[in-house]
C-alpha cells in the first residue's frame, strides 16, 4: 500500500522539555496504527502536530504528495485529516443530532473546498440520522451534548469526526473513560464505519488488548522518540516498550527520567 | 414544523399590524414603530450572540445608520426613505466589515469593550461635529418614498409605521431562514466550542465577520428608521447606555426566535414609558427590578415562557 | 518646561484617582469573573455617605480633622452594609451564569441604587469642600496644589501595596489567587470558595465607597455621579488586563497621562482621549496589558 | 405539567409586582375636568438638582396658588379663567428619542390640554417638530439654543424665555465695563452644545466689542468630568486676564471647589455665565468680584414687584431656599399661557387652540422677572433684557453687587437675523 501520510524528522520542545524528536514515520493507506507510551511520551503531541494544532519546532509532515505543516487546522481538516479528542469537544447546548449536523452540514456547504467533493448521499438530515444508526446513537438523538454519559460523548466526539468524510482519522485516547466493558463495543463500532469508509486510523491507547486487537501496525514512544514500530505482537515483546511503556515501565521509566 | 410555525406567525403578524395600523391610537402606532426599530437592533444582537458575542458597541451602527440617513439632506438635500435606509445600509455594511477585520478575534468581555471603545469615539466625533448640531444632533425629515411626496400627507406617521413593519418583517425572515441554514447554526457551534467548528473544517474568524457585519446592517436600519420615524438624531445613540439598553433587551427577550427580539423591545418601551408616567422618580428601580426578576426566573429570557407553554400544550 | 512638570504633576494625581476608584473592580472581576457595575453606585454611596456624615461632623463644631477620619469610617460602614447585602442577597445566586448575564445583574443593580440614592439624599447636592483645603498646599512649578492631592497619591500607592501584600503573602491572600487560577480545584483542595467570594466582594464594595468618600470633598456630590465614574473604572481595568493590579496601576498611570498631556497641548481632544487608549491598547494587546494567559487541554 | 409553566407564570406576576411595587402616581384624581398640563423636566442625572427639581417645585407651587386665587393681578383668577389646572409630571432623562416617544404618549394617551416643558436645548430642537404634527400648544421653559426658532417656524411651538445669545452679549458689556484693560481671555466650557456654542458667542461678541483681545485657552472638558485638575493647571499657566465659563451644575460646583484653593481666581476674573443658581451653595469658594449672570432678569436679578414677591414667598415655603433662574422660566412659561388663554377666554368662553395661538403670538405679559415680549420667530420667541452682576460675600453668604441691566434692544438680535451674523455684523441695536 502506498504512503498516504509521513512525517519527516519531527521536532518539538517546549521550552527545555522535548515533546518530539527527530520522528520519522510513514502511514500507509487504510492501515490502522496503535500509538502506545506513558504518559507525556509525546503522543497526544504527534496527533496535534500532524493535526495543526501545534507546529513542529522542525521537521514537515506530508500528506499525499502535500506539504501540510504550515497548514491550520481548518485546512489540513479540508484535506481529509480528521481527529477526535481525549476529551470530547462537543457543542454541549446542542442535541447529538444537531452536533451531527454542524458537520454534515460544513461538508453539504464546503463546496470544491473539499478535497472528497463527493457529498454525503442523501439530504444533511437523512446522513446524520444514517451516522446516527451506525454509532448506535439514535437513542440520544435529540438529548442535548452537555447532558450525556461519558462514554456516549466519546462516541459522538468521534462519529463527529467521521460526519467530515475523513481520509485519515486520528483517535486521542477513544477508550479513556470509558468503563472497560464497552471499551471493545465502542471499538467494534468505529473500526465498523471506518472500514466501510476505507480510512486510515491512527489512534493512541493505554489499553494493550485494545492495540492488540485492532491495529496492523504499532509506533511505541519514549520521551518524544519512537522507540519501536512495527507489528503489535513484535513491538509489544520489545524490551525497550516492555520496560519504558507497557508493564514494569512505570518504575523504570521514572529512574530514567530522573538520570537526567 | 417549528419553523414553519414562526413563518406563519410572522406573516400573521405583518398582515395584522398594516391593517390594525390605522385603527390603533396614534401613540401606540407610534409606541410600536420605535419598538420595531430597537427591534432590529435587538435582532442584531441576537444573531451575535448566538455566536456567543455580545457587544457593549451596537449604538455605534445604531447611530452611525441614523446619522448616515440623516446627513444625506444635509449634505445633498436627499430625503427619500429607500435612498435613507441603502444609504444606512451602505455605511454600516462598510464600516461594519473594516472593524470586524479586528473585533472577530476578540470574544467575550474584550469584545464588548473594544466595541465599546468604538462607539465612544464616535460619539466623541460627532460631538465635535458642530456642523451636525454636535449633542443636540439635528431634525431629520423624509421627504418623499420612491419620490412620491409623503411629507404633510394624512397618512404621513403610517405610511413610515407600514415601512418599518415590512423592514422589519423581511429582516426578520431572512435572519429565521439564515438561523436554520448550515451556516446560520455554526453560529451557536461556534458559541458551544470554536475548537471543535475549526476541526470540522469551518472558519470560524469568516463566521464571526458575516454574523457582525450582518448584525451591524441590521443596527444601521434600525437605527435609520428610528431616525425617519422619531424625526430626531443626536449623538446620544452611540453613547455606551444605548447600546446596554439593547444587551439589556437582547437578554430580556432571549435568543429563542426571531419574533423574539421584537416582542422585548415592544415590552421594554411599554414597560419603560408606563414607569416614566407612573413613576417619573423610580422607573430607573422598575426597570432594574423587572430585569432581575427576567433573569433569575426566566434565564432564557421572555421567549422562554412560550417554548415552556408549548412543550406543556 | 514648567508645562511638562504640570503634566506630569497632573497626570499623577489623576491616576491615583483612576486607581483608587478602579482597583475594587479589578479585584473583584480578578477573583468573582464579575465586571461590576454596581461598583458605580458604591462609589456614590461612599461619597453621599461620606458628604453627610462628615458634613455632619464639621457642621456639629468637631475639630475639622476628624473629619477625615470620618469619611473613612463611612466608607467602611457603606462597604460592610451594601457589599454582603448584594452578595449575599442576590449575586450568590447567580454564580455559575454567563459573564454577561452577571454584567447585567450587576448593571439592574446600578439602576436601582441609582433611585434608591435619589430617594435617601435627593437630588440636591451635597458638599464636603472642607477636607480639601484643610491640608494647606504646596507649590511647584508655578502652580499651587492643595496638599489633598497628596493623599490622594499616598492612598492609592498605600491600597495598592496593602492589597498586593494581602495577595501574596497572607494565607487567605493565597487562598484568594487559588481561586482566580482555578475555581473548582481550589474547592476540591477544601477552600470555601462561597467564603472567598463574600469576602472579596465585601472588600471590593469598600474599596468602591472608599473612592467615592475620597472625591466628595472635591466634587458636587450629586446624582449621576456613579455613571460617569464606572466607565471611567472600566476603561481603565480593562487596559489594565481584566484582574491584573499592576495593570490596573498601569493603566491608570497611561489614561491619567494621556488625558493630562491633551488637556495641556490639545484640550479639543480631551473628550475621547481614554477610549483612544482603550482602542490602541485593546488592539495592541487583545487581552490589555497584563493578562492571565490560559493554555487548553484537548 | 402544572409545575412546568407555574415558575414562568410566577415570574410573570412577580414582573408586574415588581413594576407595580416602585410605581408611585403622581398626579391627582381630576376633579370637574381641570385643565390638564404636561410638565417635562429633569428628575434623574445631573441636570435634576440644579435645574429640574427646582422648576418642578416652582411649577407645583404655582399651580397651587392659581387654584387658590392667591396670584397678584393679573393673575388673581383661579387657575386659567376659573378652571383649575392639573400638572402630569414626566422625567425629561433619557434623550431626545425618548422624549419624542413621551411627548406623543403624554398628548395621545394621557390627553393634556398643554404641554409646558424641556431644560435640554437637544431635547427642545427634537419635540418641536413632533408637538407641530400633535397640533398642541407647547411651551418651551428653560432650553436656550436660538436655532429652534432661527432655523424653523412653528405655529404650536412657543418659547417663554430668551434665547442665549444675550448670555454672551450681555457677558462681555459687562465684563469691558468693569474691565476695560483686558488683554485676553481663555475659557472652561463643556464640551457639548450648550457649552460650545457659549464659547463661540462669547469669543465672536469679543472679537467685535474688543478686537485686540487674544484667546490665550479654550479648555473642554467632558460634561460631567467632575475632576479639573489638569485643566486649571493649564488656565493657571494660561495667565489669563479673564475666564469665561458657561459649566453649570456639579461640573461648576467641583471647578469651583478645586480652582478656588489653587488660587485661580485670585489670578483670573471669572465670568459664569450661569452662576447665579449656585451661589447660596458654595460659601467661600466663589471669589469677590466673580460676575455672574443668571440668563435673563431672574433669581437675584429680578427687580422688586407684588409677582416677584409672590414666587420668591411661594416658593420658599416649598424650598426653603429662594428661587433660581429655572424656577423663573418656568413662571414665566405658566403666567405667559395663563395670559394667552384668557386673553382668548375674552372672545370665547372656551377658546379653541387656534385661538389661544393667536392670543400667545406677540403677547406681552408681566412676570416676576419683568416685561416678556413674544416678539421673535413670528412672535412665538420670547425677549426680555438681562442682567449681570459681580459677587461680594457679606458675612458668610455670597451676594450680588452692581447689578447692570441690559435693554433688550442692546443684547438681542432683531428678527429675520440670525444671532451669529448679527453679533458678527457689530450687534447693532434693532427697531423693536
Amino acid at each position: 500500500m502506498a504512503i498516504v501520510l509521513e512525517a519527516r524528522g519531527l521536532n518539538k520542545s517546549f521550552g527545555a522539555v522535548t515533546a518530539a524528536e527527530d520522528i520519522n514515520v510513514g502511514v500507509e493507506g487504510d492501515s490502522i496504527v496503535g500509538l502506545i507510551g506513558s504518559n507525556g511520551a509525546g503522543k497526544t503531541t504527534f496527533v496535534n502536530m500532524v493535526t495543526g494544532y501545534l507546529k513542529p519546532s522542525s521537521g514537515s509532515i506530508v500528506f499525499g504528495a502535500r506539504d501540510i505543516t504550515p497548514l491550520a487546522p481548518r485546512q489540513i481538516t479540508r484535506l481529509g485529516i480528521c481527529r477526535s479528542f481525549q476529551v470530547p469537544q462537543l457543542f454541549n447546548t446542542l442535541s447529538a443530532y444537531e452536533n451531527l449536523l454542524v458537520g454534515v452540514g460544513i461538508v453539504a456547504s464546503g463546496g470544491s473546498k473539499w478535497a472528497d467533493a463527493s457529498r454525503h448521499a442523501g439530504t444533511p438530515g437523512e446522513t446524520v440520522d444514517s451516522i446516527l444508526e451506525r454509532f448506535n446513537l439514535t437513542g440520544y438523538r435529540d438529548k442535548p451534548a452537555g447532558a450525556l454519559p461519558e462514554g456516549v460523548r466519546k462516541l459522538l466526539d468521534i462519529a463527529m469526526a467521521m460526519a467530515v468524510k475523513p481520509k485519515i482519522l486520528l483517535l486521542d485516547e477513544p477508550t479513556s473513560g470509558v468503563s472497560a466493558d464497552e471499551k471493545f463495543e465502542l471499538m467494534d463500532m468505529v473500526m465498523e464505519a471506518v472500514r466501510a469508509q476505507q480510512v486510515t486510523v491512527l489512534f493512541v491507547e493505554h489499553d494493550m488488548d485494545i492495540v492488540n486487537r485492532y491495529t496492523h501496525r504499532v509506533l511505541a514512544f519514549y520521551e518524544g522518540r519512537i522507540i519501536a514500530d512495527g507489528e503489535p505482537g513484535v513491538v509489544l515483546d520489545d524490551a525497550e516498550v516492555r520496560r519504558y511503556v507497557t508493564g514494569e515501565a512505570r518504575a523504570a521509566g521514572r529512574g530514567k527520567h530522573a538520570a537526567h | 414544523m417549528k419553523r414553519d410555525l414562526t413563518v406563519s406567525i410572522l406573516i400573521g403578524a405583518l398582515i395584522v399590524l398594516l391593517l390594525a395600523g390605522p385603527l390603533l391610537p396614534r401613540w401606540a402606532m407610534f409606541l410600536i414603530n420605535v419598538s420595531l426599530c430597537y427591534g432590529l437592533v435587538v435582532l442584531g444582537m441576537m444573531l451575535l450572540m448566538r455566536t456567543g458575542l455580545v457587544s457593549f458597541g451596537h449604538g455605534l451602527y445604531y447611530c452611525l445608520g441614523a446619522y448616515a440617513a440623516g446627513t444625506l439632506d444635509v449634505l445633498f438635500g436627499i430625503s427619500d426613505i429607500a435612498v435613507m435606509l441603502l444609504a444606512a445600509i451602505a455605511a454600516t455594511g462598510a464600516v461594519s466589515t473594516l472593524l470586524a477585520l479586528l473585533l472577530r478575534k476578540y470574544r467575550d468581555i474584550f469584545f464588548a469593550m473594544l466595541s465599546l471603545a468604538f462607539s465612544m469615539i464616535l460619539y466623541g466625533l460627532l460631538v465635535k461635529t458642530s456642523a451636525l448640531g454636535s449633542s443636540d444632533g439635528f431634525n431629520v425629515a423624509a421627504k418623499t418614498l420612491f419620490g412620491v411626496r409623503i411629507a404633510g400627507t394624512e397618512f404621513e406617521r403610517y405610511l413610515i409605521f407600514a415601512i418599518t413593519v415590512v423592514t422589519a418583517f423581511v429582516a426578520a425572515i431572512c435572519i429565521h431562514w439564515y438561523r436554520g441554514s448550515h451556516r446560520g447554526r455554526l453560529a451557536e457551534a461556534i458559541r458551544d466550542n470554536e475548537l471543535r467548528v475549526e476541526y470540522m473544517g469551518a472558519s470560524v474568524a469568516n463566521t464571526v465577520h458575516i454574523n457582525y457585519v450582518m448584525s451591524a446592517v441590521l443596527a444601521g436600519l434600525g437605527g435609520a428608521l428610528a431616525a425617519i420615524s422619531v424625526g430626531h438624531i443626536d449623538p446620544e445613540m452611540a453613547y455606551w447606555t444605548t447600546s446596554g439598553e439593547f444587551v439589556f433587551v437582547a437578554i430580556l427577550a432571549g435568543t429563542g426566535n426571531v419574533l423574539a427580539p421584537f416582542l422585548g423591545a415592544f415590552i421594554f418601551e411599554t414597560i419603560r414609558s408606563f414607569a416614566y408616567e407612573y413613576s417619573p422618580n423610580t422607573w430607573q428601580m422598575a426597570l432594574g427590578i423587572s430585569m432581575l426578576i427576567v433573569i433569575m426566573f426566566l434565564p432564557g429570557g421572555l421567549w422562554s415562557l412560550f417554548t415552556r407553554m408549548r412543550k406543556t400544550a | 518646561m514648567s508645562q511638562l512638570l504640570a503634566v506630569l504633576i497632573d497626570g499623577l494625581i489623576y491616576s491615583s484617582w483612576l486607581f483608587i476608584i478602579a482597583v475594587g473592580l479589578t479585584l473583584i472581576y480578578g477573583v468573582m469573573k464579575i465586571l461590576n457595575i454596581a461598583h458605580g453606585s458604591l462609589y456614590a454611596l461612599g461619597a453621599y455617605s461620606a458628604a453627610s456624615l462628615a458634613g455632619y461632623w464639621i457642621n456639629q463644631g468637631h475639630a475639622p480633622m476628624g473629619s477625615y477620619a470620618v469619611m473613612l469610617v463611612a466608607a467602611i460602614l457603606v462597604g460592610l452594609i451594601a457589599g454582603p447585602v448584594i452578595e449575599r442577597g442576590l449575586l450568590r445566586f447567580m454564580y455559575g451564569k454567563d459573564e454577561i448575564v452577571l454584567v447585567l445583574v450587576t448593571y439592574a443593580v446600578f439602576l436601582i441604587l441609582e433611585d434608591f440614592v435619589k430617594l435617601v439624599w435627593g437630588v440636591d447636592p451635597y458638599f464636603l469642600y472642607q477636607p480639601y483645603s484643610l491640608l494647606g498646599s504646596f507649590d511647584i512649578a508655578d502652580l499651587t496644589y492643595p496638599n489633598y492631592n497628596l493623599v490622594l497619591f499616598a492612598a492609592a500607592v498605600l491600597i495598592g501595596v496593602v492589597v498586593a501584600w494581602v495577595l501574596t503573602r497572607t494565607r487567605q491572600g493565597k487562598m484568594l489567587l487559588a481561586v482566580i487560577h482555578d475555581r473548582e480545584m481550589s474547592a476540591a483542595m477544601g477552600i470555601n470558595v462561597g467564603r472567598v467570594y463574600f469576602i472579596t466582594f465585601t472588600v471590593g464594595a469598600i474599596l468602591g465607597a472608599l473612592g467615592g468618600a475620597l472625591t466628595a470633598p472635591m466634587i458636587s456630590v450629586q446624582p449621576g455621579i456613579g455613571a460617569e465614574t464606572i466607565v471611567l473604572a472600566f476603561a481603565v481595568v480593562v487596559i489594565g488586563g481584566l484582574g491584573s493590579l499592576p495593570g490596573a496601576a498601569l493603566a491608570a498611570i497611561l489614561v491619567g497621562l494621556v488625558r493630562s498631556a491633551a488637556v495641556h497641548y490639545r484640550p479639543e481632544l480631551d473628550l475621547f482621549s481614554i477610549y483612544f487608549v482603550m482602542a490602541i491598547v485593546l488592539i495592541v494587546r487583545p487581552k490589555g496589558l497584563f493578562s492571565i494567559p490560559e493554555a487548553r487541554k484537548i | 405539567m402544572n409545575g412546568i409553566y407555574s415558575r414562568p407564570l410566577k415570574a410573570v406576576a412577580a414582573m408586574l409586582a415588581g413594576a407595580a411595587l416602585t410605581i408611585v402616581c403622581t398626579s391627582g384624581h381630576a376633579q370637574d375636568k381641570p385643565i390638564r398640563i404636561g410638565l417635562v423636566t429633569f428628575l434623574s442625572g445631573p441636570a435634576a438638582g440644579p435645574f429640574g427639581v427646582p422648576a418642578k417645585i416652582a411649577a407645583e407651587a404655582i399651580v397651587d396658588s392659581l387654584n387658590a386665587g392667591k396670584v397678584p393681578a393679573p393673575y388673581n383668577a383661579k387657575g386659567f379663567a376659573g378652571t383649575p389646572l392639573e400638572l402630569t409630571i414626566i422625567d425629561e432623562a433619557g434623550g431626545a428619542t425618548k422624549q419624542v416617544t413621551e411627548l406623543r404618549n403624554l398628548v395621545e394617551r394621557q390627553n393634556v390640554d398643554f404641554v409646558v416643558g424641556y431644560i435640554s436645548s437637544g431635547d427642545c430642537l427634537a419635540v418641536a417638530p413632533v408637538a407641530e404634527e400633535l397640533k398642541k400648544i407647547t411651551v418651551l421653559f428653560d432650553c436656550g439654543t436660538p436655532r429652534v426658532f432661527e432655523d424653523a417656524s412653528y405655529k404650536y411651538v412657543f418659547r417663554t424665555r430668551s434665547h442665549a445669545t444675550m448670555d454672551a452679549v450681555a457677558g462681555a458689556m459687562y465684563l469691558l465695563e468693569s474691565r476695560p484693560a483686558t488683554q485676553n481671555f481663555g475659557g472652561i466650557n463643556q464640551n457639548y452644545a450648550w457649552g460650545q456654542d457659549s464659547w463661540a458667542d462669547f469669543t465672536a461678541v469679543m472679537a467685535t466689542l474688543k478686537p485686540d483681545a487674544k484667546i490665550t485657552t479654550s479648555q473642554m472638558p467632558k460634561f460631567g468630568a467632575g475632576q479639573y485638575g489638569p485643566e486649571i493647571s493649564a488656565l493657571l499657566q494660561s495667565n489669563s486676564d479673564v475666564i469665561h465659563s458657561s459649566l453649570w451644575g456639579g461640573d461648576l460646583e467641583a471647578f469651583m471647589l478645586q480652582g478656588t484653593p489653587r488660587g485661580l481666581f485670585a489670578r483670573s476674573q471669572l465670568i459664569l455665565v450661569a452662576g447665579e443658581p449656585y451661589l447660596h451653595r458654595l460659601p467661600g469658594n466663589i471669589p469677590d468680584g466673580t460676575i455672574v449672570g443668571a440668563r435673563g432678569p431672574n433669581g437675584v436679578f429680578a427687580q422688586k414687584s407684588p409677582l416677584n414677591d409672590w414666587l420668591r414667598q411661594i416658593y420658599k415655603e416649598r424650598a426653603d431656599v429662594y428661587p433660581n433662574y429655572p424656577a423663573y422660566s418656568v413662571a414665566l412659561a405658566f403666567l405667559g399661557l395663563k395670559a394667552a388663554y384668557e386673553k382668548a377666554r375674552l372672545t370665547n368662553a372656551a377658546p379653541a387652540t387656534e385661538e389661544i395661538i393667536k392670543a400667545f403670538e406677540y403677547l406681552s405679559f408681566d412676570s416676576p422677572a419683568g416685561k416678556v415680549m413674544m416678539k421673535l420667530g413670528k412672535g412665538h420667541q420670547a425677549v426680555t433684557g438681562t442682567a449681570y452682576g459681580s459677587t461680594l460675600a457679606v458675612d458668610g453668604q455670597v451676594t450680588i453687587g452692581n447689578i447692570k441691566y441690559y435693554p433688550l434692544e442692546r443684547v438681542q438680535p432683531p428678527e429675520g437675523v440670525k444671532s451669529i451674523d448679527w453679533i458678527k455684523s457689530g450687534m447693532k441695536p434693532g427697531k423693536w
